[in-house]
């Protein structure tokens, strides 16, 4: 990713802004703001070149608490700001915080295409299951025939699993891990902000006020950690070859969700090049100059190209 | 400007994928090479293949920018071109056609329209014709038009014994050029301008062009030169030969856009994927800026959908680059959220909208201007934003540079009016005055420490700052919630009336520091007695209407709808004892404007609403139908 | 009707999640058990938990629907309340507060705006009080307010005790009952009548209801009687006690709609939710249609986003099914393209739309009237649409009902305006008149044998083809393109000509139908030299203010934009010597379409764009003023 | 699904309007054209009670060539309107027909949310790879690096694979068949039509005009039947315990496109309860009367219920 000037090293705190988050106690949300206040003093992110740019929801508010720039636009649109943002600026460290229903339900569409671009941003997704900010209805990731406190009917969607659907998209970093985990979530959340493409970092989220089913101790009960299971677990792709057996494995092990959910990093792939860098298979000053930084007219306001150097075939 | 010795109106037709563009393109950079100004018009289905496709177009000493519904010469590729504008050719005028298709019944045309065919195959039975091409070459001679019937095989298989190709089949690949070659031929176009046209529509391979060629030989060896036009006298400047779609493309990338995303549509996508084609622009080694990169870049992104491109090019804009999307009316109704987050970010983005038959899919790839109202209404909530229509591709082309001026500057969306009849319309243009043009760059706040700026502290009536990502040193929060200075968001009651107010003001703001005459135009006499309004693409019909209608009128064009020009509008129409307003929508939307901002009622509104354009010829009669009678409504009805 | 014995307005305030809403629907249903109509606005932040949120209110003994800007007693949660609210109590009144809470700072409050907080400190300062409760309760004594501070820790122990619990904890659960109990017995409601307000919003159950008995006991044997008013002696029918959501889910279900797509959204999805939980409605046996089902189905589908809901509605209505959507200005701008589309393809939805402060997220629990043009313009082209705006929670649910006819009639998207002010108001409200409702079912086409029908042949002037799907026999087809009367798709010129104005001569007939008091009301005397004109939500406080003014004035409220009911409208204000136009935006939409289709220029326009409603007062001083001064704009601050 | 009156025998030609289909020569479509014909025949569906809902895009033009109910829509949204229609009236036969642009690009969020809904309607997507009718830009199918056509540049989004995202989303049948090959097509779409679900049939479909990679010939040097190369291939969960293992298999199979291509059912479960009856679990009658025939009025056109019924806790 790109080069970060260290110029002194940040604390968490040097991270934090006045405002006061108006999560509910307890929210699931606290501990993902933790982790992100950790992970960029530890990455120690030069505020100015880090942008979060999240959607509408309660995991939306996270950019008014983090003093980095900070984009909370639309419900379900964070992805493609983001990536306008991105390639604007490819030395930008950019990510997308977002909740279940904006990025899998209203976002869905975007959620693919963003892996099928792997452009080089982490998606952090708040996954409470619910929709927290509009008073608790069901989420995209809530399973069928569950009822949560402010639904009235047990849910009548399926479930959609977010790490199956990113690998599915093409996500060349797909990762699981837990809000009340600070220590788990800061690794992970590096991780996939180091990571060169497109990154999701699936939060299981507990949502106290809303989501009356998955809770602190469902969650707790169910967790453990891949490579804890199997030490021998290898998400990484070093070699092309290596790619297929290990999508594979990723995609089969993203299969399990219910009784045992596992987290941690399911698939890592640097082999797969950037849609920055596809882009600048045709664009070429793109990676050297950043976009906004070169030129659009000459110092006295003057065009810096004519039709007749540009378009010499169009002349008659 | 010379007199005006050359003005003709011609057509070429045939069947959609067969080769209508190419014929077409051949024919305009062919008469550009002699040396004439043109223009030439594209309709055709949303289709791949076989339904009817046609160009209609003009050629003349001067620029030219409308057509008449009447046409000297027909050029056909099949019979169904000759078929359906049976009653498009001019008495004295000349159709080329295919005898070999003499017999064909109008059922064995398979794509024939079924109400067209219905309302034609009545007209052929009420003039006792037969119901085939070779009935309407007899219609065509009962009006005075030449009929001038020739073998195309037996002309592609001469072609082909001089190129060494035998099988017909292989040959019918010639028949676009052949067709629009015969009527060059009986234009008196000098031959050796039609290498020109051959190189431009298909390359410039020897040996394609050397049967092209051949081609075009045995097309003069076989029609005469009837109408003797011979190379223009003129000796106009050079000048460019585009359409709307690729004019546009340019002004954006001199205007200094880099960022253009969209989701593909007719007619906007051609816009983007000319970009996208040549999205690398080499700099002249000579210029200053040349130094920093020896080649500019512009980003072209192919969306997932219209709420991608749109929230992209808010993003780029966000960054601090400028950006533009460009779209048609279903896709500009997927940005109405995106737009009204701009206005609410203070985020500009030009949104480049071609109109097009609505509603819904509608007509994809015809005419309209029935999204006035909906660009200036466009998204929930109240924000400034820009709407300003363009008249004709030239405009459009300075238009598109003034937009990324205006939506740097003030920060807002700016949504460029433009419609199916400006996109895919060529026409030989002058070249830009450069020097004319001003891009004006906004001054970039940059700090020496990484520090926390309030983007939204401005004063009432000013701009918010201009921070760019990575160049600035600054973080900033930005909200699409109401929010404080900082971007954070607050519901403060006070608050949210006063920052309401602050990106409200910027209306008055825009509206004071751009000058009045790109928000309206008065053409011929301030003082006429009779004032033709109207609004985008109608401009160079009514211009040329009014010319041959002659007398005490002026003609007022409405650009800028938002904010609107009250008080020169309100002058420029005060003598006016009459106002005529012309415009190709149903509701007469151009009007309902007029009427809520300046009170100025039009006496009458001549509205089509048809998927096609007015003609020329078509607005002669109909407004001076409106002087004679005071009728409050004429609607058109003119099919080409 | 009775007299207005009393008339009081009222407030309680706490942070949201920790039973404000309780608390005020246990004051609501408390003074309702009593006899009384009332009344009560819910203003709330976009948050789950701890921001400061209240309800606004007035009782009396006949129906009310509108605040003031001051109360007479105010019942508080907590001290952050107490601070806010400083200003609004009308001198005499009461405000009730915890003691507890009398040192707290104000940065104590940790989720106080910022921005409010500023300003607060401000004012305190200025009036040289310290930034605490203590503050507050001192400026209240200065404005001549009783500031009844009691211990609600000490009066909670004492609740605890008589009911076994002594953890303070877990009797903190018991504080929003308490805040309006102390409010109640001040006021001199008879206790019993608490009984009823407890079991409303907390349900039934023997313990739940005692123990919150015990808190009612506690505060009235805390408080004094002090206003006195007893149970009403109006002696008022049956009454139901909703808000606007909720009488418009009720209007809808008992106009025939039977399919609700939502995504959730603020402030629509209640409506939506509300139906969810009741989705099964049993007939009453004696009916005859109860021998076909005895208990009808209403669906409702959370959608995975506005376009699936708007175009799943679409589907339903295309099918055969009274169908709508229920969505606020960020979901609205999404539907665009959906609703374009029931243009062209002629298929009647009721969208309805709950305004709220924007543009973008902007306000998303405040309220606004920002989208009526938005609302008349939205989706690309041009097509016939209805678009009506309700004025209260009693025309909500009357027009819920029509808008149900009218869109399966007509087949055309109807837009049904109303905003957060009606949707989370709630309301004592007459029950309706039933023998005033019709539910007119259109005919449905049947036949015998499956047939090929073409949907779109239907003369000029009249109604598209009624087919339901799996009853007509009919295969049809259908298109968003343009199309034949068998909904192919064609793109003959003359097709469509006609096939656009066959669509849009719809509007005319829709004008004639819709009776014009649908349109348009006028509230006193025609002959007045005032006219005050509104539309939407403003109504009651409108017509409470010029109750209070008195004098030589009328309201004229327009309730249709489209089709606008220009001559009817002009005929009202035809002797109006002054026209003042009132309304919740910045932009003076509703002014703009009145000049736009009558040539009528409001003299003064009382806009609001501040996320709150009218009050009475200020409306009261705001078109005296306008009546005094003249001003053409003047613009309304008040924060409550 | 719903029950078929049976009056007459009907033939293809029965299910053929007037309309001739405006398709480039040798378009893919004409394949999958008749193919719909045969497979109404087979299954003799009342045309007046079999809905066909299409999009925007050469595909979505087949409606009109079809007697039948044709429901001619908005790009990327047949799935919702058809799921209005399906939910009007359970009894009616739905299909959807789209193109890859229309369900996995501007449609991909409906595709996902119809998987986990499980509505009893069948997806057949015409996958040319391309924009057809918009003239030949890349799909969300065309794989990352080949320049077709009409594109300027090597297409630089990677190609999501419609299978595999089905499976991911819910569908409970998924199959894949090639628009050449009638007869393959034929049995698959009878199924995918009598499937109590949500059904994909993913239809590779050259675009001879603007597809100029994946030809005919590209496709046939490809594809194989998956149960000719596996004869214990068995798709069908017959037992809820099956799901899991079957899923599995079905997922892994789906991972196959390349120089190999699997054609055939992938995947089908029956026993996940349908959208329709999962609603029906809190409207009853919705199965029994189809809401279109549910009454809205008494005859005299007064309401059905009161609010004295309907609500009576809230009457004060
Ligand atoms: C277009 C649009 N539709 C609906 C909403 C209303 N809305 C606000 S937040 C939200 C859902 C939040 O759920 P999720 O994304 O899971 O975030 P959470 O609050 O659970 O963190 C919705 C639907 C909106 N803001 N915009
Ligand atoms: C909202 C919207 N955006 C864009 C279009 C333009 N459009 C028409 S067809 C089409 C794509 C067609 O591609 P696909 O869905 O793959 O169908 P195909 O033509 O290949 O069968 C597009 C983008 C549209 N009609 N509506
Ligand atoms: S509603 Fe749930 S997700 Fe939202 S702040 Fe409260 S606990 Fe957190
Ligand atoms: S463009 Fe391709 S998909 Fe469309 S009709 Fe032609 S061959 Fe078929
Ligand atoms: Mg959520
Ligand atoms: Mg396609």
């Amino acid at each position: 990713m790109s080069s970060v000037k260290v110029t002194m090293r940040r604390t968490p705190a040097d991270y934090k802004t006045g405002s006061m988050p108006d999560w509910c106690p307890a929210c699931g949300d606290f501990g993902i703001l933790q982790a992100l206040l950790n992970a960029f003093a530890e990455l120690n992110l030069d505020p100015a070149n880090t942008v979060l740019v999240s959607g509408i929801g309660c995991s939306a508010k996270i950019p008014h608490y983090l003093k980095i720039v900070g984009v909370h636009t639309l419900h379900g649109r964070a992805i493609p700001f983001a990536m306008g943002i991105k390639l604007a600026n490819p030395t930008l460290e950019v990510i997308v915080d977002g909740g279940d229903g904006d990025l899998l339900a209203i976002g869905a569409g975007h959620f693919v295409a963003l892996g099928r671009r792997n452009l080089d941003i982490a998606v952090i997704m708040h996954d409470n299951a619910v929709y927290g900010l509009t008073k608790g209805q069901a989420g995209p990731t809530l399973p069928r025939g569950i009822k949560v406190k402010a639904i009235p009917r047990p849910n009548v969607h399926d479930a959609v699993n977010p790490v199956l659907l990113a690998l599915a998209s093409g996500y060349t970093f797909v990762a699981r891990t837990y809000s009340y985990d600070i220590k788990h979530q800061v690794e992970v959340i590096k991780q996939a902000i180091q990571h060169r493409g497109a990154a999701l970092v699936h939060i299981l989220q507990p949502c106290p006020t809303y989501n009356t089913f998955q809770t602190r101790e469902w969650y707790e009960q169910r967790i453990y950690r891949i490579e804890e299971e199997d030490p021998s677990w290898d998400p990484v792709v070093r070699d092309p070859g290596d790619a297929w057996e290990k999508y594979n494995r990723a995609v089969n092990k993203a299969l399990e969700f219910g009784d045992r959910i596992p987290i941690g990093v399911f698939y890592r792939n640097e082999t797969v090049p950037t849609f920055e860098e596809r882009m600048a298979e045709s664009i070429p000053s793109m990676l050297k100059v950043p976009p906004v930084m070169q030129p659009i007219a000459t110092k006295d306001g003057k065009p810096l190209i004519t039709i007749e150097r540009y378009l010499p075939d169009r002349i008659v | 400007m010379p007199q005006r010795r050359v003005d003709l109106y011609w057509l070429v037709g045939g069947p959609q994928g067969r080769g209508v563009e190419t014929a077409a393109m051949v024919f305009l950079r062919s008469v550009a090479a002699a040396g004439y100004y043109a223009y030439g018009r594209r309709e055709y289905w949303s289709n791949i293949a076989g339904r009817h496709s046609y160009f209609l177009g003009r050629i003349s000493d001067v620029p030219v920018w409308s057509v008449k519904s009447k046409v000297q010469i027909l050029m056909s590729i099949d019979g169904q071109t000759v078929i359906e504008h049976v009653r498009d050719v001019a008495p004295g005028g000349l159709v080329i056609y295919n005898k070999d298709e003499e017999n064909r019944q109008f059922e064995s045309y398979t794509m024939f329209s079924k109400k067209t065919m219905a309302r034609l195959t009545k007209h052929f039975k009420e003039e006792g014709v037969e119901t085939t091409v070779r009935g309407a070459v007899e219609l065509y001679r009962r009006n005075g038009v030449r009929a001038l019937g020739v073998s195309y095989n037996e002309l592609l298989r001469k072609v082909g014994e001089r190129i060494g190709i035998r099988d017909l089949i292989t040959l019918g690949r010639f028949v676009s050029t052949l067709s629009v070659a015969l009527g060059l031929a009986a234009l008196g176009i000098p031959r050796d301008a039609l290498r020109a046209g051959v190189e431009f529509s298909l390359g410039k391979r020897p040996n394609i062009v050397q049967q092209n060629m051949e081609v075009v030989n045995v097309a003069y060896e076989t029609v005469e030169n009837v109408f003797n036009l011979g190379a223009s006298n003129a000796n106009r400047d050079k000048a460019v030969l585009w359409n709307g779609n690729e004019a546009v493309a340019v002004g954006k990338i001199m205007g200094g856009i880099r960022f253009v995303s969209f989701y593909p549509i007719t007619p906007a996508a051609d816009e983007a994927l000319f970009i996208e084609s040549r999205p690398s622009v080499e700099l002249d080694p000579s210029l200053e800026e040349a130094k920093l990169v020896d080649r500019l870049g512009v980003i072209t992104i192919q969306a997932e959908d219209e709420l991608a491109a749109v929230n992209a090019a808010s993003g780029a804009a966000i960054a601090g680059l400028r950006a533009s999307t460009t779209t048609s009316g279903p896709g500009f109704s997927l940005m109405a959220e995106g737009i009204s987050f701009m206005g609410m970010a203070e985020v500009g983005v030009v949104v480049t909208l071609w109109m097009r038959g609505g509603p819904s899919t509608g007509l994809p790839t015809r005419t309209s201007q029935a999204d006035l109202r909906f660009a200036l209404h466009t998204g929930h909530g109240e924000f400034p934003r820009i709407v300003l229509a363009s008249g004709d591709v030239e405009e459009a082309f300075y238009d598109a540079i003034k937009t990324a001026n205006w939506a740097e500057r003030y920060q807002v969306p700016v949504i460029h009016l433009l419609d199916k009849n400006l996109a895919s319309s060529y026409m030989v243009m002058p070249l830009p005055r450069y020097d004319d043009i001003r891009i004006e760059a906004t001054p970039v706040e940059v700090h020496s420490e990484p520090i926390l700026v309030p983007r939204y502290d401005y004063p009432l009536g000013g701009l918010p700052r201009r921070i760019v990502f990575g160049v600035s040193n600054a973080y900033i929060h930005l909200a699409g919630n109401e929010h404080d200075e900082y971007g954070d968001v607050d519901e403060d009651a006070e608050l949210a009336r006063t920052m309401q107010e602050k990106r409200l003001k910027k209306l008055e703001l825009i509206d004071r520091e751009i000058p009045d005459e790109e928000k309206v135009r008065v053409y011929g006499d301030q003082g006429s007695d009779v004032a033709v309004v109207s609004w985008g693409s109608t401009k160079r019909a009514v211009l040329d209407a009014l010319d041959e209608l002659g007398g005490n009128m002026m003609f007022v064009q409405l650009r800028m709808f938002q904010p609107f020009p009250t008080a020169p509008v309100r002058e420029a129409l005060r003598k006016a004892r009459r106002v005529i307003f012309v415009e190709n929508n149903y509701m007469a939307q151009g009007a309902s404007v007029l009427r809520e901002k300046t009170g100025i009622e039009p006496d009458t509104v001549i509205v089509k609403y048809n998927g096609r354009p007015f003609t020329v010829d078509e607005l002669v009669q109909l407004i001076d139908s409106a002087m004679r009678t005071g009728e409050r409504r004429i609607v058109a009805y003119g099919e080409l």
